[in-house]
């Protein structure tokens, strides 16, 4: 019994310490990334209001099925060439 | 620490196969779709989103146990697009298709779109590599009624394999109307018709609304019961609003019945699209399929104003034929915009939303159609 | 093969026949239903907001549950005597 | 071509049984009696249509796998009534009770409507072609409770059978109440006792309403717990109501919640009217009884206020006895009409809801003790 | 008259085992608290009333075929928290935590609030009479994560017979966020450290909160997709809010949806509050440990922060350290306040918004971690 | 049959009789809570609308976990101490 108890209590450090590393990598990645993509939105694309207001419902997209239709091409040959 | 390993085993990175990670990016291109183009946002995001729930390894949410497994039931009970259907009613002013009712045959002519595509999907058997059988066209088919929840009701039914596929290619194509339909509009159409005026329309009395709905239902049941779920459904809606005493029924049928119900059909139907189910020759079939199938009802449609023109005095202008697609109201204001550029002063939306809905009924009883005669 | 997809085709051109036919058929029978009824109640019960108001809640309709009873009976008599 | 024979045969119109068009015909007349003649809407329209969509050949929406067998598992488990319950807990303001406490005695009487009833039940089976069981008879009394929720509750456990006949006597007389109660009230009454006016109600603390759903309950738990379930969850919306720090649960379950279930309820009530299961005799007997069950409430109702007034020098107006049978607030309302009938200036309004609401907790109790003691 | 003994057996009086009555206590307690206390009314109210209706005898309303045995589906199914979390996600704004990215951190080290109480969970087996399985530990740990639908999902996961007390404690203890948190943080911090002033926080642009739930999405899929399902569902939620194109989805989510499933769920875990499972010293070894989850997770942040102030040039006020373990927004709230009682002009609320969402994350993070690695 | 049928009236009567008594009882002693609860929280707790709003958020209560351990302790001990 207290040998199972000594390792019960073994294994909760265990997890303990592998728990508070995860948590804390994964959250450090998220601000890593969180930075890296502000950074990048602010050069590539600074806000452009516009086209969010344009996302509200406009329609003037011009040739988004083919889009599609060339994504999802691009996908099933990459799929089927393996 | 091999804590550390097991976890590692238990991540995605090391369980991700190429289809899920396609899949996912599938998922995120429709999210990127609705919120960026605005490609019928309420549908696709989360059908999108589910896409990508679903795809995400080792977590298995749309596998037996997970949340989408659960939600599945209500499409695979045929519940969410009825309650749908329903909400869809309750939104419904069958107004303008009352005063003419002429207008309900640019909605039966512009069905061509579906028994059309049936045909083209069977024909597609020539290519290689697809393989459709009669069912799979026939659940395809109906991407031609430009119209969700028929569409999601009927492939569910008869190939639910496919019903990721042909509920995105559905939606996308209505949110493409504004881009398939004005062409060909203009190529089947001389200048002077685009020009015809339509007389106004006369009103319609409130007796009227609320018998309808009842005199649809009959006549479904008398003729196409196959088809009496769905229309049951849309007429229950269209009822609670016209008849004026179950204010609240109907105001919550067309908000927050919808709008749940809404969300889980989405990923629901985010959760049938797998890679093996999805990344197969036959999705690009049903995506051109589907393009095949708006121009097909548009053409049907104006092609049929036309027609009538031969043989009546009161001339319809032949845009307003397309609208008889469905794909409310998107296809109504396409007629109304494509007639304004040859006269800005012509206005043809209400008029349009004739066929429009009668569009919707349209697709319905081919629906019905459908599931009673493909076994 | 070839035949079964012949055969196939074939199908598919009937299906698109009869269902044209018939959704044609319903709908064409719609318009005229839609007419004759338009006409009826223009004629016989021209619209008349008074009732529908009342129907908002008003319960001043004597003998409702007679007119039911009777319906019902009716419908039972009809049915027994087959 | 065959298709059309094929289609033909899967039509409603060479399908219908003669059963099926009868409860059709039914299921339309509660849908005008529902708008045009106001006979509780919000439940008799999705009651008939929910009859007309059962009874459709063919499609078989109310049988295994379709909609409405989906739906109906809400009854079956019970669910739909006690959350509607719920629901109406939450809209149900017992402070004109609590101010006189007295007049709870009157909703007990109006209890004699139910076992009249069930007496009056039994009776009819020496009726040649009526045949009701104990549960049956049982079933048909809480019509008398002059409820919705507590008669589809008691009758989904004790003859699911006569679910829809139930249902649909007991809302219909429920919109009756004005006919069927003024003549009994005069009739039982002297002009002086009509003309009776009654002391201004004490307010009563927000602390006593807050107490007051958890003390029923606790009674309940103690003495009736058969009752438990739709004592306990009406107790849960009208404390949710009462408490003050759950708005947003009480308005939702008064509201969005009660109006998508009463849709659903509606529905699934109707897919009972099969016509093997209403198109019988006993049909007409239900009906009968549940005329006989209002008028003995009604009557039990205002000769207990008369036998009150005996032994109690601050007399009540024995009119209010009649709101005892429930059927909240029209019973209350005829109270009210009925009194200023003799004196316009006696308003017994807020009078007549103490009784009215007490004769839900009333009907409540008295189905628990069906519940715990018909097998 | 045996009819009456009959009743009497069937009453709750004769029924009634101690240990019903005392968790129907229990029950009122919890009401009490709710409404007199403000204790987190919304979850503790149906929680409590849910307990008081299981422990009703004879009426069964929690077994087998009672409404709240059908209702707890919604939870074994993970539906339930997994809907609520989603009605968080889209009230949730991350604009103050994506403009001060490190914030996240000290989210990150308030979990140790959960692996710490874990082994405290564990070692308390020394005490005769308690016996915590490493199942139960993990379950009870997640108490620290002090977020409601994070902990019912992992424990009706991991320790269904714990689901009652677990959820007690959480909700019991945000509730007591202002009365455990304070001392800890004066005691941690100096005088000047709490005078610190945070530098006016950048606004941040629609597009990055946009973007920031697709990013979490695909972290949490590619490194821990057990905890893929909360996450996801809260991604979905927030993405709703942010993306401005889907308003009535979201409205609808974080309204209707969250009340009607909040009763539901409150009522289903209230149902797992039998007596043979919450009156047992487990219970009391339960509520110690939140104590101590809540305590460690405190120190755990204000320590971080004082960390973090070591070597970074900007410093950060360690007061909001304490709102790392979640309890949206409470302890935020208590950071804003405590730091208000050094210097009335320092507003801490908004930079306390940051970790305080960031410890949603980070909590849902170690939930994952426990669903991963505990068999 | 007939046999049968007096009996199931005599069991009606019967259920008759108990029910109204029961539902008389039950609502009798109501009224009779109901007076007693009302004086007593006159007595003792004369409406104090500060407790009432306080209860909607404030979060000003001391000490209530002990509250909860005390009460449940209590329970436990009397639970087991059977
Ligand atoms: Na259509
Ligand atoms: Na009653
Ligand atoms: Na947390």
């Amino acid at each position: 019994m207290e040998a199972s108890l000594s390792e019960l209590l073994f294994a909760g450090v265990r997890l303990m310490f592998i728990g508070m590393t995860i948590v804390f990598l994964f959250l450090a990645l998220l601000v890593w990334v969180i930075g890296m993509s502000a950074r990048l939105m602010n050069r590539y694309s600074p806000e452009e209001p516009e086209s969010m207001t344009a996302a509200l419902g406009a329609r003037d997209s011009g040739g988004e099925d083919e889009n599609i239709v060339a994504v999802i091409t691009a996908a099933i040959h990459r799929h089927l060439g393996k | 620490m091999n804590g550390f390993v097991e976890l590692w085993r238990s991540t995605g990175l090391s369980n991700f196969e190429a289809g899920q990670v396609v899949m996912m990016l599938v998922g995120f291109l429709l999210i990127y779709l609705a919120i960026r183009k605005g490609f019928e946002p309420l549908l696709l995001l989360p059908i999108g989103f589910g896409a990508v729930l679903s795809n995400i390894p080792v977590a298995g949410i749309a596998e037996e146990g997970g949340l989408l497994s659960y939600l599945y039931f209500g499409i695979k009970s045929g519940m969410f697009p009825l309650l749908i259907f329903m909400g869809v009613g309750a939104m419904t002013d069958f107004g303008p298709m009352l005063a003419n009712p002429k207008t309900l045959l640019l909605g039966a002519a512009a069905q061509f779109g579906i028994f059309g595509t049936l045909f083209g999907a069977l024909a597609l058997n020539l290519v290689p590599g697809l393989d459709f059988s009669f069912r799979d066209a026939a659940a395809i088919a109906i991407i031609g009624g430009a119209d969700g929840p028929t569409a999601i009701y009927v492939a569910s039914r008869l190939a639910p394999d496919l019903l990721g596929a042909i509920a995105v290619a559905a939606y996308s194509y209505m949110a493409l109307v504004p881009l398939i339909q004005p062409p060909i509009m203009r190529a089947l159409t001389t200048p002077e018709e685009r020009l015809i005026e339509m007389s106004q329309l006369r009103v319609v009395s409130r007796q009227e609304k609320v018998f309808f709905p009842m005199v649809l239902l009959v006549l479904t049941a008398l003729l196409l019961p196959s088809a009496a779920p769905l229309i049951g459904m849309f007429c229950l809606g269209n009822l609670m609003r016209e008849c004026g005493v179950v204010e609240r029924l109907s105001k919550t049928s067309q908000n927050e019945l919808i709008n749940i119900v809404t969300i889980f059909l989405g990923l629901s139907v985010g959760s049938k699209m797998s890679s093996h189910a999805f990344l197969r020759p036959e999705t690009l079939g049903i995506l051109l399929l589907g393009a095949v199938a708006f121009a097909c009802g548009t053409a049907a449609g104006v092609l049929m104003a036309k027609a009538m023109n031969r043989f009546s005095e009161n001339k319809v202008n032949p845009l307003i034929g397309a609208a008889g697609v469905s794909a409310v109201p998107m296809s109504a204001r396409v007629a109304n915009k494509v007639g304004q550029e040859s006269n800005p002063h012509n206005f043809l939306l209400m008029h349009a939303m004739g066929p429009n809905v009668a569009g919707v009924i349209g697709s319905a009883v081919a629906a019905g159609v459908l599931l009673a005669l493909v076994q």
